[in-house]
């Protein structure tokens, strides 16, 4: 079991939890924390080369590593791993954003420990969520990734952290119960009359014995169920509140991995074994994610607390990726998972700027900071060139997942989905408009507050996460067709034959 | 055909069965209610004697009217002032009291009522289990034995000595 | 007039519904013990009938009452136990007032 | 040709960027001038070379040896970012006339703005100001846009620099961020040009679906067909996309053809970058940045940007003459609209600003009225080299503005008067400036003015007469500029304050080489290097004495109106003024346009849209979760008393829970 790579992304993170659990201090915890996270830094990097050193190398499987050990075999709950470029992609990313993460929270108070534990705990959810490829024990590990936020927002939090907390976790919850119906009955029609049943996804792509009746019942479940944690409209208004109540580093994991949770499960399991569905009922769910385009945008604009504001905008950003995948082509589904990566980069950045500004100042509130370029450059440049990348300047993450998701979503010939893509578009102007207004507000002008001007600027280890978040926004934004290549190679052509498009 | 005096010793047993049972749950006073609660046992062993089982109802004596009375006169004298402690009912838990029970009559009546021909056996001939039938069904292990819930009950009987005690031991 | 098995059933069918009543009607614990009492004596009743007239060679009916007499008999020891223990601590034995527990 | 150049031509300023901007602050503010200044003009030199090989040295790669027509040629091409099929974002330098052209403008303003601010951005004691380093960063930044824009081979490299071009033209307006004009109007400029780009975005989409490329090669080639011309590259993707537009089958949406749509959209990306009407806004705004910015991004470089990319895509233009009449259209309004606010303006750099868009927008007639028929092409040619001659002419005026506003410590001409002593060069430097610009013989703004209102001509009667009279409102208000600040009586010189003077070499250097360039720039033999369709012609055979005469003429009467009222200070402009107050009015509120706009923000978009979408989050979509959560809590209390622990409670429940089960068995099975 411990010859296969991607064992070790949970393997690791339980080792951590043993580790963190035997700590005495502080210092003991961060050691733990940094190395455990830098392990699996270094582990997903590796097979990040290794996995391109076999697709180099002609290996044409659909998905790599994989291997399954028998778990529970009367309901033929396997735990089965297996990756392919996209999980690649947000395991790397996941696992920079967790050492980001244990920066950001360096100096968390109180309870550190406890902390660290929750934190990890998540992450091994997440990891495990990313290299299932067991409908069971994918559930199993969304389910993990989800618990400990309760815990996180309600601990550490500030603000109405019960309330959001609470919210946040029945919301998920609620999507839960709908996905866990829709796995469930995914794994009833797995198989065709007689055959055996199973949880393996590839094997019940193979099988392809869900009938079209069946899928119009069980895609919008599953879908809907992972949406509501991609934020869809209108299932996103615990996204605002969460972010706005949890602890910097909860706040950069939850935006920058867990909503990927609900991305890559739309794509992996909603469309990728119920094309049919898919197609016939994208248009539902266009108008719907279409809207949260433009409607994230537009709430953002009037928000006056930081996290407020970056929550909105994940909405919107967010609504593209979905928006994306619903297009059902090659180039818009490249372009999702760019999206899924930019934006997970450039929140857990905009996060832990925010976390470090209020950190300070104790304020989210707009209106009562002003000028802290002068105060503290350092975050004030990151916070522009955060923004930047927000809002598509070329040369950071954003801009070439923005063109990729409107250059394939153009593709579609049908005027319903051009038009759609055409509002979408609009959405480019006004994250302009939200984005200059905060930096206009909050880091130009003069100084609000003659308090602020005592203030410092940032310790190393608030450099280090920035530094990792803006040198990995940068690398997918001058390195576009590295990302897009290692995305799009994997994309199997048969879910687009299936539905009749290349 | 049954002879006169059995129907009329059945008669006496069946009428105070009902009476001294509403008895039992309507009078106010504690101490009363316990001794209503007496006759009605002893209407019961009575029951068991016509039927002809001897050991059974000697056992009701002993054991209900004999033991458990017995226990709750202490327990009504120990917690209460007698005589004095007449209680009010609700008369809302009397009515759904009332509905409740009436409820089970009818469904219990109507169901006995539509098995009425089963009802109907007339009593066959059986001759008494003697005590030495009853002392073998009781110590043996074979079909028609009881070895096994004798050994249960008597297990169950020293737990509750023992709880009984633990429970109401001083602190 | 032959005496039928309905004959006893009906008698302890009411005392059962007498029991019922009782249970769901009085605040004194003690007397809710008895009420229970009396429903499981309708009970012995119906096994010691139906053993009598349908089956009359066996005796699996009586036995069961037997055991049933013995283990009302413990049930009440314990019970009264408990009741006497929480007079003690509370001075009052009506089901309504003992919230203690509950909060 | 070599790679290394154009690379270097490219990687410099980039290389400039990052270090200026990483380290700069462990630099001396001097050593970090110097730095900006000395890599400029490197890249100066490389872009001369660069241009003058792409033009004179004959090779074949350049210019057809038979027909002398100059060609396209692609230097390198780095694939970035492959979407499908031929559609492909590639990082490459493209060499023909105007980008050779455009690189030479660029990197010569470029380098006489980073010479000049070196002078500029320090105070009257020689102080540098605060973030001097910055400010190199950021030119660099900047002049690496530019050179990636007009170099571009395909267009969505365009739109990437594009994009660049307008970050760093933000960062550069609010350089001064602790001024809140700076901060609004950086903001403006980007928002509303980001919106223009919302249009270049749309049309780049709509173009190359159905073209399925994004090469300029390909579209240009497509669009000139089998004409004989050397563009072509890509004979059957030509073909192709000919086919596609060129037939009566062309894919139309609500009765206009895509192909017009497409160019219609990616021209509102021009009118962005080049403030033309009603886009404009932002423009006079932005000249809240340092002066030197003004000169370099929004007079000289940036603005034309709008121009070049029209000019870029002139082939397909000529496939939609509805896109170009719309052009025109646009840029005679713009032209006239500039040109009347302009002549009111009391702050010198805002008159700057509007003759700016004035200026553009002949240019953008230029184009507009261009057709190969006529004089082969020849609006586009004058076009061109009223970018070119504008660019030196118009840098050279705002850097004069500069040294003015340095030295007086005002924007306001108010507060100048009868400078012309005191400064000397910059008085004669401006003077040529103004002379150019309103279209005197010898200077360089008569010739490629000229060529425009000959290209109008051949268009239609209207659009020269009316671009005519333009050029003359043109001559009169730089030349009330001109006497505002150099004549009229001067201010007393208050205690404490130096006499206004000319300033260091560093800042008059560039005024003198300017001014040179637009006295000599107007006999370059321009035809022969820049023409539509790569063919040299003769300039001058299609120079029409009549029509130069004609708009001498009307240049003279522009300035001999100003030198009557604003040579001396006279009543006469208070009198007009007076005369005509609502028109006057008007004009000085640049026609409410920035009313309106900041009625369609605010009262439209925010309070309608943004605010109600807010509130209907927080409490429609989010007040029917918390709904939903209420109704359960609700029927949880509803529920709880159920389980009160009153057993009796529990019996009467579960007897009526088996009693029904009875009675359902009862009736059922008995």
């Amino acid at each position: 079991m411990l010859s296969n790579i991607l064992i070790y992304f949970v393997v690791i993170p339980l080792i951590m939890l043993a580790g963190l659990a035997l700590c005495r201090n502080i210092k003991q915890i961060r050691t733990v924390a940094v190395i455990g996270s830098l392990a699996l830094t270094a582990l997903s990097v590796y097979l990040l080369v290794d996995y391109l050193g076999l697709r180099a190398a002609g290996a044409t499987a659909p998905m790599l590593y994989t291997d399954s050990w028998s778990w529970f075999p009367q309901l033929h709950i396997n735990m089965a791993v297996g990756v392919d470029g996209i999980s690649v992609a947000m395991l790397v990313l996941s696992s920079i954003i967790l050492l980001t993460g244990s920066f950001a929270s360096w100096a968390i108070n109180p309870m550190p420990k406890e902390f660290f534990l929750w934190l990890i705990l998540l992450s091994t959810g997440v990891f495990g969520f990313f290299i299932s490829i067991d409908l069971f024990t994918m559930f199993m590990f969304y389910e993990v990734a989800l618990i400990p936020m309760y815990l996180l927002i309600g601990v550490w939090g500030s603000g109405n952290k019960n309330y959001s907390a609470m919210k946040l976790t029945l919301m998920l919850m609620g999507g839960s119960a709908f996905l866990m119906l829709g796995l469930i009955g995914i794994y009833y029609h797995s198989a065709p009359e007689g055959g055996e049943l199973t949880w393996n996804l590839l094997q019940i792509r193979e099988n392809a014995a869900i009938d079209r009746g069946w899928q119009y019942f069980l895609f919008p479940m599953t879908f809907v169920g992972f949406g509501v944690l991609g934020a869809m409209f209108p299932f996103h208004t615990w996204s605002p509140d969460g972010h706005a109540s949890a602890p910097t580093a909860v706040s950069m994991l939850h935006a920058g991995v867990l909503m990927k949770l609900g991305g890559y499960g739309c794509f992996r399991v909603a469309i990728y074994l119920m094309p049919e569905a898919a197609h016939d009922l994208a248009w539902i769910f266009l108008i719907l994610t279409g809207v949260s385009v433009v409607y994230g945008a537009f709430s953002a604009c009037v928000q006056t607390d930081l996290k407020y504001i970056n929550a909105y905008s994940s909405v919107s950003h967010c609504g593209l990726v979905l928006f994306a995948i619903l297009m059902l082509n090659t180039t818009a589904m490249t372009g999702a998972i760019m999206q899924m990566l930019s934006h997970g980069l450039m929140t857990a950045l905009f996060f832990a700027l925010i976390g470090m500004i209020y950190g300070r100042t104790h304020t989210r509130d707009i209106r009562m900071m002003g000028g802290l370029m002068k105060i503290m450059p350092f975050l004030a440049v990151c916070y522009v060139i955060a923004g930047m990348a927000s809002l598509g300047l070329p040369g950071l993450s954003g801009f070439v997942a923005e063109m990729t998701i409107f250059v394939g979503s153009f593709e579609h010939t049908d005027m319903f989905h051009r038009v759609f893509t055409i509002v979408a578009c609009c959405s480019i102007v006004i994250t302009a408009v939200y984005i200059l207004r905060v930096v206009g507000k909050l880091l130009l002008g003069p100084v609000q507050d003659e308090h602020h001007l005592a203030l410092t600027d940032a310790t190393w280890w608030e450099r280090t996460a920035t530094v990792t978040l803006i040198i990995s926004v940068a690398a997918i934004g001058c390195f576009p067709n590295f990302f897009a290549n290692l995305i799009k190679f994997t994309f199997s052509p048969e879910i687009f034959a299936v539905i009749g498009m290349n | 055909m049954e002879s006169v005096g059995s129907i009329i010793m059945y008669l006496i047993i069946a009428l105070s069965i009902i009476v001294f049972s509403v008895l039992t749950v309507t009078s106010r006073k504690i101490l009363r209610a316990a001794t209503y609660l007496l006759f009605t046992l002893f209407a019961t062993a009575a029951l068991y004697f016509k039927l002809d089982y001897e050991f059974l109802g000697a056992v009701q004596i002993a054991v209900y009217a004999g033991g458990i009375v017995v226990l709750f006169v202490f327990a009504i004298l120990l917690t209460s002032h007698p005589g004095h402690s007449s209680e009010r009912l609700v008369s809302k838990k009397r009515a759904l009291g009332f509905v409740a029970g009436v409820a089970t009559l009818l469904v219990a009546g109507y169901a006995l009522l539509s098995r009425c021909c089963m009802a109907m056996t007339s009593l066959p001939e059986m001759s008494n289990p003697t005590m030495k039938q009853i002392g073998e069904a009781m110590m043996g292990t074979g079909e028609g034995q009881y070895l096994l819930p004798f050994e249960a009950i008597s297990v169950l009987l020293l737990a509750c000595i023992i709880g009984g005690v633990v429970v109401a031991r001083k602190r | 007039m032959d005496i039928t098995m309905i004959y006893y059933l009906v008698p302890a069918l009411i005392m059962f519904c007498c029991g019922v009543y009782g249970f769901i009607t009085r605040r004194n614990m003690i007397a809710m013990l008895i009420s229970l009492e009396l429903m499981l004596n309708a009970v012995d009743i119906n096994f010691v009938v139906f053993n009598r007239y349908l089956f009359p060679g066996q005796m699996e009916g009586m036995f069961f009452t037997l055991f049933a007499i013995a283990i009302a008999a413990a049930e009440t020891a314990i019970s009264i136990a408990i009741i006497i223990n929480v007079y003690r601590s509370v001075k009052n034995v009506k089901v309504d007032d003992l919230t203690e527990m509950k909060n | 040709m070599e790679v290394t150049i154009p690379v270097l031509i490219l990687a410099i300023p980039l290389l400039m960027f990052f270090l200026l901007g990483l380290l700069g602050k462990y630099m001396s503010h001097k050593l970090a001038g110097i730095l900006g200044t000395a890599g400029m003009g490197i890249t100066l030199l490389l872009a001369y070379f660069t241009a003058f090989t792409y033009f004179f040295s004959g090779a074949p790669d350049f210019v057809d040896a038979q027909t002398g027509q100059r060609l396209q040629y692609i230097v390198f091409n780095q694939d970035w970012l492959a979407f499908y099929n031929n559609l492909v974002i590639r990082i490459g330098f493209l060499l023909d006339p105007i980008s050779a052209l455009m690189l030479v403008v660029i990197t010569t303003i470029s380098f006489m703005v980073h010479l000049y601010s070196n002078g500029y951005m320090r105070d009257h004691h020689g102080v540098y100001e605060r973030g001097f380093q910055r400010f190199y960063a950021f030119l660099s930044l900047f002049s690496f846009s530019m050179l990636g824009l007009v170099v571009a081979t395909n267009i969505f490299q365009m739109y990437i620099f594009w994009e660049l071009v307008g970050a760093s033209s933000y960062l550069l307006i609010g350089f001064y961020y602790t001024k809140p004009s700076a901060v609004s109007a950086s903001k403006k400029a980007f928002i509303v040009t980001r919106f223009a780009d919302l249009g270049f975005l749309i049309g780049i989409l709509i173009l190359s679906f159905y073209t399925g490329t994004f090469n300029f090669t390909e579209f240009t080639s497509a669009a000139v067909g089998e004409s004989g011309n050397l563009f072509a590259v890509n004979e059957a993707t030509a073909q192709g996309i000919s086919n596609i537009f060129a037939t009566s089958a062309a894919p139309m949406f609500m009765g206009a053809s895509v192909l017009t749509w497409a160019l219609v959209l990616i021209f509102m990306g021009g009118m962005g970058k080049s403030a033309m009407l009603p886009l404009h806004i932002w423009l006079p705004d932005a000249m809240e940045g340092p002066t030197p910015v003004s000169a370099l991004i929004h007079a000289a470089t940036m603005v034309v940007a709008g121009v070049y990319l029209v000019a870029r895509l002139f082939p397909l233009y000529l496939m939609s003459t509805a896109a170009l009449d719309i052009i025109t259209v646009v840029g005679a309004l713009t032209a006239f609209y500039a040109a009347m606010v302009a002549c009111v303006q009391i702050d010198i750099k805002r008159v700057l600003a509007f003759s700016t868009i004035s200026q553009i927008a002949f240019m953008m007639v230029s184009l507009g009225v261009a057709r190969p028929e006529f004089h082969e092409g020849l609006g586009y040619m004058a076009s061109m080299f009223h970018m070119f001659t504008h660019a030196m002419f118009k840098a050279l005026l705002f850097l004069c503005a500069g040294a003015i506003i340095h030295a007086v410590g005002s924007n306001d001409y108010t507060e100048m008067h009868g400078l012309r002593k005191h400064m000397p060069v910059t008085h004669i430097t401006f003077l040529i400036g103004c002379l150019a610009i309103a279209g005197i013989i010898p200077f360089s703004g008569f010739f490629s003015k000229d060529e425009i209102l000959s290209a109008c001509m051949g268009n239609s009667w209207l659009a020269y007469l009316w671009m005519s009279l333009v050029a003359g409102m043109t001559a009169f208000y730089m030349f009330r500029l001109y006497y505002l600040i150099f004549w009229w009586k001067e201010h007393k010189i208050h205690a404490g304050h130096h006499a206004p003077h000319d300033q260091a070499w560093t800042m008059t250097l560039p005024l003198v080489i300017l001014a040179a360039v637009t006295c000599v720039a107007g006999f370059i033999p321009f035809g022969n290097l820049v023409s539509w369709n790569g063919e040299p012609y003769d300039f001058m055979a299609h120079f029409d004495w009549s029509i130069a005469a004609v708009s001498l003429i009307v240049a003279l009467v522009g300035i001999g109106l100003a030198t009557v009222m604003y040579r001396k200070e006279n009543p006469m402009p208070a009198k007009m003024r007076n005369a005509l107050p609502a028109l006057w009015n008007w004009c000085f509120h640049r026609f409410y346009w920035d009313e309106l706009y900041m009625f369609i923000t605010h009262k439209i978009i925010f309070n309608g849209i943004c605010k109600p979408i807010a509130w209907f989050d927080r409490r429609i979509i989010d007040g029917s979760m918390d709904g939903l959560a209420y109704i359960s809590n609700k029927a949880s209390w509803a529920i709880r008393g159920l389980q009160s622990g009153n057993v009796q409670t529990y019996v009467w429940i579960y007897l009526l829970g088996a009693l029904l089960l009875g009675a359902i068995t009862a009736i059922c099975v008995i």
